[in-house]
């Protein structure tokens, strides 16, 4: 139950987000697909060791998180909601890589552990992204991106349906679970059996809508083929906005700009 | 020109699994009526209207709109014309934003993106929506929603509105805002609906049926004052022609509250009603 | 059971990719072919409907824990394989979008993993052979269990080898296959349960539904069924080698790591961790700390020489711990910027 | 003995996503008092109602019903007592059967075989539902369906009756059954609804909510006189008392349609009906 309320709670909240307006959210979505794209790329390509050199991404986010008007706090919760997997798989690295390979003081570190943190860094920042693009672009514009991108017009119509009627289900079974739970006390889960009850019944409601909402279309001059207005046009300042997008990452991939700074910091080279 | 007659001529209808819904309906409806079609649940009223845009093609009996009997080869020519509102908004708003939604139609008529624009713009200044343009319609209002869909259809330039059902679940100002826009239309209207004081205030005709025949067709005045012929078809008169509970002496909610009985009713104890 | 991006390396995403873009468009050309107009709304809402059925909870027979329904088994039951992918993927995106399952990179290995397997292994090799064109409630019932199986085996076996492949996990294949199998042949059979009841249920109260269905799959006739079904072979055919392998030579430590938060997998495929981790959130620490302690002793208890790890002197990690440290002061001072600037407007 | 008193205080509820659903409600409800709770779409009832039955638990405020307060530990206890009826009964009607459905709730009871069928006939019976036991509630009517979402509950033996907008959807037979049968049951009932005429029939005291608030709190009668109130709360008089001469003491609906006027009503033209 809290499940399907902070599902609803996040795909409003984003969706909140994304009619803000910043130079961010104006960008053409194109734009920011692709440097999501590369963004990520370029994070997951580091070597497996690699920390502090990915740091530098993380302030790039800020940045754009900030200009955006993005509110940090909620990417944090939303880290830590999602991260099991990620740990799950990662936690064993300190156990199965005991090599050291750092010392910090009398403190050693072993490969493991940098390659655990390692890919808590990576998820957060590519989770991170993600959302952050969501967030600056909204699923329409995403999707109206992806079809000028080259994603075929059916699933891009799949995505849209499937975006529009969430809300309705959502909704709706919210309301079955309710009622179900309101007769049943103690127990709080359901079984397998009355759960496929309710799901059978929600499934035939489904289906009738699926009737009623064809016929909508029908009605409409629906032939097969849906035609999705594109309003999505591409500027000179948005082509620029995504070489220099595209150069940042680049030299952040390239040079470990952390490790840069300490030496002239330090002196150590 | 036959002004957009509707005529339906020995209608039957039995759906896949044997039930008989339509047993044989007739009617001729002329252009700018604006007719009623009441009757009990399941008495075959949603069937009865799937077929007027071809949803449905008739098992026997036929269908004129206008010029053309109703067939494989004109059904599209027809549903141009013919214009459909949902029970449920939620049903026929499927694009993502409003201006979409309504623009879904003309689109596919082929238009012109600046004809479409202008269908658009047209439809929202009628319905008054012109402001909910660029919203997404899973953020509306039931009576917005009520309002875009009406839009939706007005953008077709249809001639005929059919509308199942349009006053369910609206609250009583939104309920009057889609009767006073209703009202304020030129079309056919044909109006299935259990909402019978709407149909006092929208159509000056009722067709009133029954296991899937129709069992009285007429002024709807007339036959709201057949009791007996409501009765049968599991109707009531509308309530602005019952009697007014209070006037009448008739009884009352169970426990006829007299009004001077009230001035110090929400200070607090109510101990005095429905003890048994 | 989500792939995440964190756990990638470009070339197995990027790879997975291609492979679910092409089989999307693939599908797409499919179904704009042999279009029937209706199916476009009811996959549109089934998606929505998967999305809601997936977060309501039931309890898994005999074990007191709770599970939710993947879901991929009834799409392909109700849209046929092209259009149940489709819908399959467009769950999955709006999940990565929007719930951070996963992410962007990983979108390629999550659809191709949880869609590909159902969809053209389990459901036209397994389900529809079972089932045939006059269904009965047994049927349904071998067949829909029996495909759950096998299409989360496949999933599970492609998460493993995506993670191995990728090396950024330093799990090792034996021991990440002799848990992640077993666990979601369980997963498999409850989804298979699950999807039996839900089918017949529909199948009782409305046996035309099933019926337009299968009508729609005789008319669409598999092309590229026998490429498929090698495919499908061989995967079964590896995956069961390499778990008998796997748990022919379980060691120790791993094994038993393994069977303490495999189980807790098995408790709910995602929801149990998530609840672990809420709880862990309000000890305000990112990093379980279990995780930590045991590690901890670990480390103290091997003291083993660094040395053959190349390029990592004191000298650089000194630097680059430096330079991390003002970057991240950097950051902070941002976010306190922006943070500022918001309370002025 | 409290006698089942429902009692709100200062309740706020906020949703997730910050919108400030009910803003600090206070009332008292007696034992057998038949209330209804009124207001605009978005106004907060179904919100508030989701309160006494504990699926939403206070933000701040407390609720009290009967000797217990709400939180989390009387929460089954309470969920007992009260009993909740859906807008839509198919959200509520899940089990193969109608008599699997009314009997899920007695069997989660931990009753004995025995017992539990005595619920569901009782309430089966209450309802004059018995008939329908075998059939699946899918292939029940609009009307029907309601029936049994009623008898579910009221096989729980609950003391208070809560439900939202019970009336929605109903042809006007069924829901004057509707009617009755609510009528003749002794216990609390709490009705949020848009349907004025039936809480003319049935509550004797309304409580009209706008924006998370109560505005009014009385005698129904006494408020459906209000237009100000009625108006400003998207509200309407009850139709029967918009219609009747003495209490709504103002101009008919805008179209009195003369009976005279109708004798040639289907023959053909209409246009003098309803043109702008
Ligand atoms: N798809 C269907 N398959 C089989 N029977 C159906 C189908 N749709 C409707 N019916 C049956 O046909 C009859 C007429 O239904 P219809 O929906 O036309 O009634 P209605 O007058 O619109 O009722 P309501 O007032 O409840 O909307 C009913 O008995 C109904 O159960
Ligand atoms: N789960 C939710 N999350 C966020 N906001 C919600 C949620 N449910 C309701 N709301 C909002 O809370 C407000 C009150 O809603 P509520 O459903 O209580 O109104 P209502 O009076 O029952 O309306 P109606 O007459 O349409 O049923 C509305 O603005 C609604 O949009
Ligand atoms: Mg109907
Ligand atoms: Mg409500």
């Amino acid at each position: 139950m809290a499940k399907i309320e902070s599902a609803f709670f996040d795909l409003s909240y984003l969706e909140n987000l994304a009619s803000q307006s910043s130079s961010v959210h104006r960008l053409d979505p194109r734009i920011k697909v692709l440097l999501s794209a590369a963004f990520v790329v370029c994070v997951v390509s580091f070597d497996k060791y690699v920390i502090s050199a990915m740091l530098p991404f993380g302030l790039f986010l800020l940045v754009v998180a900030g200009i955006a008007n993005i509110p940090i706090d909620f990417i944090i919760k939303k880290l830590i909601v999602v991260s099991p997997f990620a740990i799950m798989v990662g936690i064993f690295n300190p156990l199965l890589d005991q090599q050291i390979i750092m010392h910090l003081g009398s403190v050693n570190i072993s490969g493991g552990f940098v390659s655990f943190f390692s890919i808590l860094l990576r998820f957060s920042l590519t989770v991170s992204a993600m959302l952050i693009l969501i967030a600056t672009t909204g699923f329409n514009s995403v999707c109206m991106a992806m079809v000028k991108l080259g994603m075929p017009k059916i699933f891009a119509v799949q995505l849209l349906m499937l975006y529009r009627y969430i809300f309705v289900f959502i909704d709706e079974g919210m309301r079955m679970f309710q009622a179900r739970t309101l007769r049943s006390f103690k127990k709080r889960s359901m079984g397998v059996k009355t759960f496929s009850y309710i799901i059978g019944q929600m499934l035939l409601r489904t289906i009738d809508r699926a009737q009623r909402i064809h016929l909508a279309m029908l009605c409409r001059g629906f032939d097969g083929t849906i035609r999705i207005r594109q309003t999505i046009k591409i500027t000179a300042k948005d082509v620029v906005f995504l070489i220099i997008g595209l150069l940042i990452l680049l030299f952040m991939r390239k040079y470990n700009i952390p490790l840069l700074l300490g030496t002239v910091f330090t002196g150590i080279s | 020109m036959s002004h957009h007659i509707v005529e339906v001529q020995d209608l039957t209808h039995t759906y896949a699994d044997g039930t008989k819904a339509v047993k044989g309906i007739s009617f001729r409806i002329h252009h700018g009526e604006s007719v009623a079609v009441v009757g009990a649940n399941g008495a075959g009223k949603s069937t009865l209207l799937l077929h007027l845009n071809g949803f449905l093609t008739p098992q026997t009996g036929r269908i004129r709109i206008g010029d053309f009997y109703l067939t494989k080869d004109t059904v599209q020519e027809i549903r141009k014309t013919v214009g459909m509102i949902f029970q449920n908004p939620d049903d026929q708003l499927f694009m993502p934003t409003v201006y979409d939604d309504v623009a879904y139609g003309p689109v596919n008529l082929g238009l012109s993106p600046e004809q479409v624009d202008k269908r658009v713009q047209d439809a929202l200044i009628q319905t008054d929506a012109l402001h909910l343009s660029d919203r997404p319609p899973y953020k509306l209002s039931g009576g917005e929603k009520r309002t875009v869909a009406i839009a939706t259809v007005l953008a077709m330039n249809p001639e005929i509105l059919v509308m199942d059902e349009p006053s369910s679940n609206l609250d009583p100002k939104a309920r009057r805002t889609l009767i006073d826009l209703l009202s304020g239309f030129r079309h056919t209207k044909i109006i299935a609906t259990h909402d019978l004081d709407m149909v006092l205030d929208l159509c000056e005709r009722t067709i009133v049926i029954k296991d899937g025949k129709i069992t009285a067709d007429g002024p709807t005045l007339e036959l709201f004052q057949d009791v007996e012929l409501l009765a049968e078809s599991h109707l009531e008169k509308p309530f602005r022609l019952q009697a007014c509970p209070v006037c009448s002496g008739q009884k009352l909610p169970e426990k006829p509250v007299q009004m001077d009985d009230h001035a110090h009713t929400h200070d607090h104890d109510h101990d005095h009603h429905h003890h048994d | 059971m989500h792939m995440a991006d964190a756990l990638l390396s470009p070339a197995v995403g990027g790879t997975m990719w291609v492979a679910t873009a092409s089989t999307i468009a693939f599908c797409a050309k499919k179904i704009q072919m042999n279009l029937d107009d209706r199916k476009i709304p009811l996959m549109g809402v089934l998606g929505a409907f998967i999305f809601a059925a997936q977060m309501i909870n039931f309890t898994i027979p005999a074990t007191g824990s709770s599970g939710h329904l993947g879901g991929g088994m009834i799409l392909a039951i109700l849209l046929g394989p092209y259009a149940a992918f489709l819908t399959i993927a467009s769950v999955l995106t709006v999940q990565a979008l929007f719930f951070a399952d996963g992410g962007l990179l990983a979108l390629g290995c999550n659809i191709f993993n949880l869609g590909v397997f159902p969809c053209f292994i389990a459901y036209p090799l397994i389900y529809k052979p079972i089932v045939g064109n006059n269904p009965t409630p047994m049927k349904i019932g071998i067949g829909a269990t029996l495909a759950g199986i096998v299409g989360l085996q496949l999933g599970a076996l492609g998460v493993v080898v995506e993670t191995v492949l990728s090396g950024i996990s330093e799990l090792p294949l034996s021991s990440f296959l002799s848990v992640m199998l077993p666990i979601h042949l369980a997963i498999g059979l409850v989804e298979g349960l699950v999807t039996t009841a839900v089918v017949t249920f529909v199948w009782k109260a409305r046996p035309e539904i099933l019926d337009i269905s299968s009508q729609a799959e005789a008319a669409g006739k598999f092309s590229i069924k026998n490429v498929l079904a090698g495919l499908g072979i061989a995967a079964v055919i590896t995956g069961g080698a390499l778990s008998w392998f796997a748990s022919s030579s379980p060691d120790g430590l791993e094994w038993s790591m393994f069977r303490v938060s495999g189980s807790e997998e098995l408790e709910t495929p995602r929801d149990g961790i998530h609840h672990v981790l809420a709880s862990l959130q309000e000890k305000t620490s990112i990093l379980p700390d279990y995780g930590f302690k045991a590690t901890e002793t670990e480390e103290t208890a091997s003291e083993k020489p660094a040395s053959s790890w190349p390029a990592v002197d004191a000298g650089t990690s000194t630097s680059g711990l430096v330079g991390g440290g003002l970057t991240l002061v950097l950051a902070a001072f941002i976010g306190m910027l922006f943070k500022r600037r918001k309370q002025e407007r």
